[in-house]
């Protein structure tokens, strides 16, 4: 019964979500959603358990023993991930209980919870699927209610970044639903493992058909996972959304499309193949170019979400690095810092979330001094900064640490000079914050703030997110023993 | 398990945290922090006695993040120095910042800098150092802008710059050196040994990056222009810190890398000394000749402060049983010398509010004991024979001979005479300038401030004539290293 | 008011025509072609149809938006079931229904009911949209 | 140069995939960006289904009795492409959803306009 828990999961978040639609009270509905997240993490605890003891569960809906089914492969990775996404999942609406009324209106506030729980539940449909259509169709069901959830505050700017992230997304989705057609005229499978066998012996005939499969997954996961150049819908999206939305979107919805690489990139065409092709350099490139021009930008931005967006296209391009070194310890690393990077980055939203809704106003320079009125906080996103910046024991600092090992293991030293080039640029836009709000005394002096205290239990959340980042710090080694695509 | 190294790791960090979060009344806190710096002192010191060299695993996380704290020789004298020098700081500090209000997040941050200079002390491998050291950034970066003022912050903001472009630099040679060696620790000799002749490259380029990263903490001269901008932070913490914790610090992470990590024969082998040496001369020469321009009496000690350092790094890149012994002796010497300078500047600002040179025209008059211990204290730094400077300089030039080079004799001389250049008109101003007529009362600082001015220049005099204690105990960690 | 007589008139005789055919087209989906989608489109025409000619309100006074909101989550968790039954039940040898005999309506297993399941929710689906784009309260 | 005379199906299907993508990069107007999202889409499926069509086969619609299995052209692709299609509906429905709503705020709808007046302080 336990290794069908994948498949409960997804259908429990759908089933409470069209539960949710008939009725019509606000706090039952939130009530709901929390309850069937809460039952879903300690499902997938469960999960984790039994993966850790058998090594992969496969299990394909409908009649085991036709060809055509749709077919899970939860490995050890997929459970890990998995379980992360839903804890985080369940902190962010744990968060979303007390500060959700002020930004979306009332009658719009269980849309938030339905769509919410669809997205997770087709996050959950693509880490877990081994079937290419499958995941498309997935994919398709949380851009859809993505851009639901962006839209929900229904002002000009949200309107505007709905738009261009829903046509940015639907070229993507064009473009992988189009691999997916030539990888079928291919192999004729859509199950990645048996095109994995076939693709094996008989790739050399089809070489440039096997280029143009690779171009277009990494292009159209690319647009959707925010890669560098094609990111431009995500600050926008990000910024605008409500806070627990742009916690979840940039903490998990891009995080997703990458482990779908991954998938397609190393499970269905094996690492000599990928790497006898030019697309690992290029992916190298894209991450590396990810990780500078991702910090520069967000030392110029003005706003603090905006900011806190354009980080996370630098910490993205980390993870497409790492799957750019085309070797197992790089894998395993992109998708520790995927786990990693997920924890930080919601921690980091709410946080912000937290300081507007204090300060009211979105910009940089009125955080000046907050720490005298919400130090705890103002702690949490120092912990947090710290994590990005990279002071040991805490993940951001690991995954930098391996990637550069994995950097000198593949033989691109250099390669190091631009991880280390751009934890020092993180320094440079999360440190003014942190100074700022502690220490100067003119900056100090006269703040007016207009909210009240904000009680302790508000806070449990983002310090569960934040103890959880220490404790994947911590349990890193065996963490990363277990990654593998 | 010999838990009590952490000891007097977690004590001034437990109580400065305490002292911080509860904002103790002003007596309650003296009270308190003088007792912890007092126990600290005393737990080193049985640590001196029970628990050299042996180990206390603090966190096993993977085969490389294995952070561990190993009291060896060499790490005990350094702690020894910290934890002695910061009582006198404490006192001084008491009076000196006197019963502003917001003060206890300053002493809270003034204890846990103790704690970490310990960490570093006793840090096993250079990840734990490596830890420590970005610890010791953060945790001195709100005492030196402490004022708040806007030339504080960008103070602040340039040492915070400086020393995390160092921290990197240091990461990049971390992850080089374990992606050959596979192993961090502190071994005498250090843990090179033969791989090095497969790439040798590989390990100048490891030694280089070390070397410079540390170096910015140690103020070598490319890296040196935060210490003097550094200056505008209250006395103590730039005495304390930039006498004492933060260069020091550096100086010893300088010399476990290069005699425990990749021990001077291999660095001998790639001939990366070549390179360094030349940044220290340069460091000496450089520190003493701007220190003779500066009108700010806190400027001019803090060049001075950077050629002493010099001379202390000069033992690390002559490989010279004797130069080693000099070097960490003028490291003990220069520490205590400099601290009664600062602090007897520090009084001058504090009860004169002078801190220009042309300003304390005749004060030797008004303030006669502290100008006294000052000119004793500037005697030894200058390295007049019977003094404990003299000593340690003593030790270096003959190291240097013996490596057969005279450049390093030289360069010692010309930089003991600009020492003098600085110092010597300090004292004239002091005690020859201003009309000598004009009868003045005597109004020196109070006994919290003035004690500790007095026992320490003592302390120099003392430690001029009866050296030899201290050499022994060098002596025998050096014979294990060459 | 008397111009749109005719309307009114074919329209009384066309639109439960339409509405027959899909309603036929939904639940023979599993042997002819169509099925769910198609039929449901279908459905979903006639009610625009009826808005069309009838008017607004009439459509509302029968089909209220929260009639057919709760239509369309109904029938989508009765959807979720039987599919999430149908996925389970070869794990734990659950009872099937039977395949019966080929070529007769009651034949194959879940596919009847999750069609007109999806039957439905095409067609309320449609109408909303269609009434959300007229009204202009997007 | 024969492969692309032989399927010409699948020659045809890239040739409008490469029109689709074009009008939906190039094109200012919103709306021209949803047509030419929606003749992508149809390029793909046509794409999708060419590949399942066997020559001289018929559809697989059993009329009175099973031929057997080889008489019938491989079912799958179209059976994925229903989906596909709904995906295709869902997607354009909600673009033209947001196409009107940007016209209530902005008065016209052309991208390039629109997000030149990031500008002016929105609510």
């Amino acid at each position: 019964m336990i290794n069908y828990i994948p498949i409960i999961n997804i259908l429990i978040l759908i089933l409470f979500s069209f539960v949710m639609m008939l009725i019509k009270k606000n706090n039952i509905v939130k009530f709901i959603s929390l309850a069937s997240n809460v039952f879903i993490f300690l499902l997938s605890i469960l999960l984790v358990k039994k993966v850790l003891i058998e090594e992969v569960i496969t299990l394909s809906i409908g009649n085991p023993s036709n060809l055509l089914g749709i077919e899970f492969y939860v490995g050890k990775s997929e459970a890990l991930v998995g379980l992360v996404f839903t804890f985080v999942m369940v902190m962010i609406l744990w968060y979303s209980k007390f500060n959700l009324e002020k930004e979306v209106e009332e009658n719009r506030l269980s849309f938030f919870y339905i769509l919410i729980n669809i997205l997770l539940a087709s996050l959950l449909g693509v880490i877990y699927t081994n079937d290419l259509f499958n995941s498309y169709v997935f994919i398709e069901v949380s851009t859809l209610s993505a851009c639901g959830i962006i839209i929900l505050k229904d002002k000009k700017e949200n309107i505007k970044a709905t738009v261009k992230y829903l046509i940015m997304s639907t070229i993507g989705s064009g473009l992988v639903l189009m691999a997916i057609a030539y990888i079928y005229s291919i192999t004729g499978h859509l199950n990645i493992s048996n095109i994995h066998e076939i693709i094996i012996n008989n790739y050399q005939f089809h070489r440039n058909a096997v280029l143009i499969i690779l171009g277009l997954f990494t292009v159209g996961l690319g647009i959707k996972s925010a890669v560098f150049p094609l990111h431009s819908w995500l600050p926008d999206a990000h910024s605008s959304a409500p806070t627990p939305a742009s916690a979840a979107l940039s903490a998990l919805v891009i995080k997703v499309y990458v482990f779908m690489l991954m998938k397609v990139l190393f499970r269905m065409f094996s690492y000599e193949i990928v790497n006898s092709f030019i697309i690992m350099d290029i992916i190298l490139l894209l991450g590396s170019m990810g990780m500078i021009f991702g910090s520069i930008m967000a030392i110029m931005q003005k706003e603090l979400k905006r900011m806190v967006a354009y980080s996370s296209v630098a910490q993205m391009g980390y993870i497409v690095f790492g799957i750019g070194l085309g070797t197992i310890s790089g894998t395993a690393i992109a998708i520790y810092h995927i786990i990693g990077h997920a924890v930080t980055k919601s921690s980091l939203f709410l946080i912000s979330g937290l300081f507007i809704k204090k300060t009211g106003s979105k910009k940089i320079e009125d955080l000046k001094g907050i720490g005298r009125e919400m130090p705890f906080t103002l702690g949490l996103f120092t912990l947090g900064a710290f994590s990005m910046v990279g002071i040991p024991i805490l993940p951001g600092f690991i995954s930098k640490w391996y990637l550069s090992l994995t950097c000198i293991e593949v033989g691109r030293v250099p390669l190091i000079l631009i991880i280390l080039a751009s934890s020092l640029l993180n320094l440079l836009y999360y440190f003014p914050i942190v100074i700022n709000g502690y220490f100067g005394n003119e900056n100090l002096e006269g703040k007016i703030y207009k909210s009240k205290k904000i009680p302790f239990v508000r806070l449990l959340p983002i310090f569960l997110l934040v103890l959880s980042m220490i404790v994947i710090g911590g349990m890193s080694y065996n963490l990363i023993g277990l990654f593998s695509i | 398990m010999n838990l009590e190294i952490l000891l007097p790791i977690l004590l001034p960090l437990i109580v400065g945290l305490a002292v911080g979060i509860l904002k103790p009344s002003y007596d309650k806190r003296n009270k308190i922090i003088i007792a912890t710096t007092v126990i600290n002192f005393f737990l080193v010191l049985y640590i001196l006695i029970f628990k050299t060299n042996k180990i206390l695993h603090l966190i096993k996380i993977n085969e490389f993040l294995d952070l561990y704290l190993y009291p060896d020789k060499t790490g005990i004298i350094f702690a020894i120095l910290v934890s002695s020098l910061w009582i006198f700081t404490t006192f001084y500090s008491i009076d000196y910042m006197g019963r502003k209000n917001n003060l206890s997040k300053f002493f809270m941050f003034f204890l846990i800098t103790e704690g970490i200079t310990l960490g570093i002390a006793f840090s096993g491998n250079l990840i734990t150092l490596y830890l420590f050291y970005e610890l010791l950034t953060l945790s001195t970066f709100p005492l030196v802008i402490e004022k708040g003022s806007e030339l504080a912050l960008n103070a602040g903001k340039k040492y915070l710059i400086y020393s995390f472009c160092g921290a990197t630099m240091v990461l990049f040679g971390v992850i080089l050196l374990f992606s050959q060696t596979q192993n961090l620790s502190f071994i005498p000799g250090g843990i090179v040994g033969s791989l090095v002749y497969g790439n040798k490259d590989i390990f100048l380029m490891v030694y280089l990056l070390l070397f410079l990263g540390f170096g910015v903490k140690a103020a070598l001269v490319p890296f040196h222009s935060w210490l003097p901008s550094a200056m505008v932070a209250p006395t103590p913490v730039s005495s304390l810190l930039h006498a004492v914790a933060v260069v020091k610090s550096g100086i010893f992470a300088l010399g476990r890398m290069t005699y425990y990590v990749l021990g001077w024969k291999v660095i001998e082998f790639t001939e990366g000394n070549k390179y360094t040496l030349v940044l220290v001369l340069l460091t000496i020469l450089m520190g003493s000749f701007l220190a003779m321009h500066q009108e700010n009496l806190k400027r001019r000690l803090a060049y001075s402060t950077i050629s002493q350092l010099g001379y202390i790094m000069l033992a690390l890149v002559v490989f010279d049983s004797s130069s080693y012994v000099g070097g960490m002796l003028h490291m003990l010497f220069h520490a205590t010398i400099k601290i009664t300078l600062f602090f007897c500047v520090g009084a001058i600002m504090h009860y004169e509010n002078k801190t220009e040179l042309h300003e304390i025209a005749g004060i030797g008059k008004k303030m006669p004991k502290t100008m006294i211990s000052f000119t004793v204290a500037s005697i030894c730094l200058i390295g007049i024979p019977p003094t404990n400077g003299f000593v340690s300089k003593w030790f270096l030039a003959i190291g240097g001979l013996e490596q057969g080079s005279y450049l390093v004799p030289i360069i010692l001389l010309l930089s003991a005479f600009f020492t003098a250049g600085y110092l010597i008109p300090v004292i004239s101003t002091a005690f020859f300038k201003g009309n000598p007529a004009q009868e003045v009362e005597i109004s020196e600082p109070n006994n919290f401030m003035l004690v500790p001015i007095i026992l320490l220049a003592s302390i120099n005099v003392i430690l001029g004539f009866f050296p030899n204690a201290i050499i022994d105990t060098i002596q025998l960690a050096a014979d294990k290293l060459f | 008011m008397n111009k749109d007589i005719i309307l009114k008139e074919v329209g009384k005789i066309i639109i439960p025509l339409v509405q027959l055919f899909g309603i036929y087209v939904i639940i023979n989906g599993h042997l002819s072609p169509g099925g769910g989608f198609s039929g449901g489109t279908v459905l979903g025409t006639s009610l625009i149809i009826m808005h069309l000619i009838y008017g607004e309100d009439l459509v509302r006074s029968i089909y209220s938006r929260k009639k057919l909101l709760v239509g369309i989550s109904s029938s989508l968790i009765f959807y979720t079931i039987i599919k999430g039954y149908s996925f389970l039940s070869y794990e734990l040898e659950l009872p099937h229904p039977p395949l019966g005999n080929f070529g007769s309506i009651l034949s194959a297993g879940f596919i009847l009911p999750l069609n007109i399941a999806v039957g439905i929710v095409v067609a309320c689906v449609f109408y909303i949209i269609f009434s959300i784009f007229i009204k202009d309260e997007v | 140069m024969d492969i692309i005379l032989t399927n010409y199906f699948e020659t045809g299907a890239v040739i409008l995939f490469g029109v689709g993508f074009a009008t939906l990069m190039l094109h200012r107007n919103l709306i021209k960006k949803i047509i030419g999202m929606n003749i992508m889409d149809t390029a793909i499926f046509l794409f999708f289904i060419a590949k399942g069509y066997i020559k001289g086969k018929d559809a697989p619609i059993i009329i009175n009795s099973f031929k057997g299995v080889d008489s019938y052209i491989n079912p799958i692709p179209s059976a994925l492409m229903l989906t596909g299609i709904v995906v295709a509906v869902t997607t354009t429905a909600f673009a033209l959803a947001l196409t009107i709503k940007l016209y209530n705020h902005y008065q016209t709808v052309d991208l390039e306009v629109i997000l030149r007046m990031r500008g002016e302080n929105n609510d």
